[in-house]
């Protein structure tokens, strides 16, 4: 059963020094900032982080890397065009990168919540990224060895949560967040809107509440945009009986 | 097997390159079409083709650009950039979609390159450059995620080099994916020939198929 | 894009002798007892059968059997109180039996559907259902390596597709129909009903379209138990404009 | 660690034994009752526990059997009995309801078994009869899928052979797996002892500790 925290700084309060942090979001799609920037302000340092990217501008994951809160980042997709504290700090080596092509990334997410060992994964083969890794030819086609990758913490967004910590999502903003609540030993989620238990439908909920530590309600879209919305995940009539911790 | 091309007066442009790569589409086709040149494709897709586009970040069935008054930071392409929904779409999580590629679900994905080898071989991914910061995304599970994976190019590098090459220099993004090869010059389908894949010129445009071949220092199939 | 059949034969016309079939459902959840019934009628032969069990009573898959026509059979459970079909065509010899644990059969099948070559798994280590298989140890834990099952034509059944071949199914009626869908080359699909295209919600179809090859409608509910009931993933509205193939 | 067993005076009856695992399960857990008699567990839940129950076949938040009016064929159990939804359910497909069990999201599962070792292994999905027709179903996910894996059975078989044993002899279904064991005469659990598991007796009912060690003839920690 989840636990219900007040604010994103109590919500991200249990994070310690030298843990591995996943981030869900691709872009700023799902993307958890307000947590992101929570755990800015907790001070936990030594971090080793697993997002897609590796920060943009001058917020989120970018400042935790500007500060050097981040020994290393595992991700696909490091250079951007706006990825300048992280390109300071690589070059610097003052941060150690794992570079995972976006599908072994998720697959090894994958593979760390569902209890997988390892696995081959065709992806990487022949390729610099798979340099060194175990490979095997099964049944004609080359393949690399892959291993889970878990998390101690996974702070990620969901548009509701209901009491039982269940959650749906919005368009392509569910993207790793389904996996990365699976993958961490410790899931903190903030959410748009809590609504009761029963509110969201059996069959349209994505992520079921077992995987769930920790909600915390951030309003980032304007009221009349979350309410004006019918989400097939949430029952009719409910949304007004919606709660805010 | 030997084909008679008869080259076109001129190169392709990217727009008539867009438009190739479109017209080759399969009708009723679930294609991901790759950031950068790639995305220009869907501007020639007929509705008639019913092509339905995935994009790695968890969607089936992606619509246009999305409008200024239609741009919503929840629905974005690969590239983050804000996209619209079609009828008969749907959302997954990044497992099930890469899943989706990996498994070979998709008819076709067409994807840039730096360099092709004749065996199909990509690298697009890093120019290998010591001081580059490097980045890969999805363009490993993208190469070897479709049953058919199109590539468009412009054939010879800004200094003259050709891009369809004996064997990649630059690092490789995946073995013999590539099945079709678009390049302003023309157009190759890498086959097997006796038991070997090898690049079959099938169409020219701007110069002969013999010039193409010596300029390309390689053998082409049926020539 | 799939394709549109009038009938359960012609849904199930191109399954050829010695095809492997993917049969989904657990107990009469989600069996696709048409589809099955109209592959009895189509005479297909030399059959080797995936489905959690080994068929029940005198109907389906136990049918099947019964004629032997299934050569093999790949399930986690085929000892039942009225399997007396399968129980009799084993003891005779004329039925092989590929026991597989549940988790690992549904992971089998998943694994198929996405393209990784072989996995290791904790569940069966240093059982008899592991003998002669590849082990190793890793991170202190015992795992077997397991290898992808696919098919050449799942067969299964779902509540409602569009006309883009999205899916939705209804409660535990789901199980493995959607690891199916993805696990075969060939799908094909019962419904209960076929709705336009837009009708169901983009964030609560489970299977999506490109998995699906084939769906025919049958009717198995009484008209009202479907009609009366309200399903996250069917648009409001959108049901009384239902299609009939 | 010595511990003060006092034995009530009867054995456990098959209701008190349920009711002895359902009052162990934490507060919150996620859990996962067995076919047969572990399903007896739900009845003795209490509300205030607030325990979440998961069936293999799909489901998180299964409520009791179904009544008669109540029954629905899409709605059954692992053990194809028909159920109930409670508020706060959902829905999941085979590969995602393993998955789950699988990667140690359940809190504790409950199983039933013919023999259990002093180390924790469990054989409760085949006797080795050798004409009878193998049948695994989840047993073996279950045994290895949940943060404690707690047994119910019966302390001796009817002839009076032990079914917490030195080493199982039946085929095993899982290897130390087995944290808690509950029988009529007693409670066990499966500690860590000097780097070994081993079974610590916590509750005796109707029989003095000294005498179920002597019955079992096996080395129990702490006696």
């Amino acid at each position: 059963m989840p636990q219900f925290a007040e604010t994103a700084a109590e919500a991200v309060a249990d994070v310690t020094d030298g843990a591995t942090v996943l981030m869900g979001g691709f872009g700023n799609a799902g993307q958890p900032m307000e947590l992101i920037d929570a755990l800015l302000d907790s001070g936990a340092n030594d971090l080793t982080v697993v997002n897609n990217n590796a920060g943009q501008g001058d917020a989120g994951l970018a400042l935790l890397i500007k500060e050097r809160r981040v020994k290393k980042i595992i991700c696909s997709f490091p250079r951007q065009s706006d990825s300048w504290h992280f390109d300071a700090a690589f070059r610097a080596g003052e941060v150690e990168l794992e570079l995972v092509p976006q599908g072994n990334l998720a697959e090894r997410l994958r593979a760390a919540g569902a209890g997988i060992g390892a696995f081959f994964t065709p992806t990487g083969y022949g390729t610099e990224l798979a340099a060194g890794k175990e490979t095997r030819e099964i049944g004609g086609r080359n393949y690399v060895l892959e291993y889970p990758l878990g998390g101690d913490v996974a702070l990620i967004k969901a548009m509701y949560a209901d009491r039982a910590g269940n959650l749906a999502y919005r368009k392509t903003a569910r993207n790793f967040g389904p996996v990365m609540a699976a993958a961490a030993t410790h899931t903190v989620v903030q959410v748009e809107q809590l609504l009761p238990t029963g509110s969201l439908d059996p069959e349209a909920i994505v992520t079921p509440g077992l995987y769930v530590d920790i909600v915390t309600v951030i309003e980032t879209r304007t009221p009349s945009a979350a309410e004006s919305e019918r989400h097939p995940a949430v029952r009719p009539h409910s949304q007004e009986e919606g709660v805010r911790v | 097997m030997s084909l008679k091309v008869r080259p076109t007066a001129a190169r392709l442009s990217r727009q008539e390159l867009a438009q190739a790569v479109a017209r080759d589409i399969a009708s009723g086709s679930y294609a991901n079409l790759g950031i950068g040149q790639p995305t220009m494709v869907a501007d020639y897709l007929t509705p008639e083709q019913n092509v339905t586009l995935h994009t790695e970040n968890g969607m089936l069935g992606m619509g246009p650009k999305a409008a200024a008054e239609q741009v919503d930071a929840d629905l974005i392409n690969a590239g983050k950039v804000p996209v619209t929904e079609l009828p008969g779409a749907s959302y997954f999580h990044h497992a099930d979609s890469f899943a989706m590629m990996r498994g070979g679900h998709l008819d076709v994905c067409v994807l840039g390159a730096f360099q092709v080898s004749v065996t199909g071989d990509l690298a697009n991914w890093s120019t290998g450059e010591p001081d580059a910061i490097p980045a890969v995304g999805g363009a490993m599970d993208l190469a070897i995620g479709a049953k058919e994976v199109f590539v468009m190019m412009s054939l010879f590098a800004r200094d003259g080099t050709p891009k369809l090459v004996q064997e990649c220099t630059y690092p490789v993004t995946g073995l013999s994916c590539v099945t079709r090869l678009y390049t302003d010059y023309g157009i190759f389908h890498i086959v097997d020939d006796a038991g070997r894949r090898r690049p079959q010129l099938v169409e020219a445009h701007g110069l002969e198929p013999a010039e193409i071949q010596e300029r390309l220092q390689i053998d082409l199939v049926g020539m």
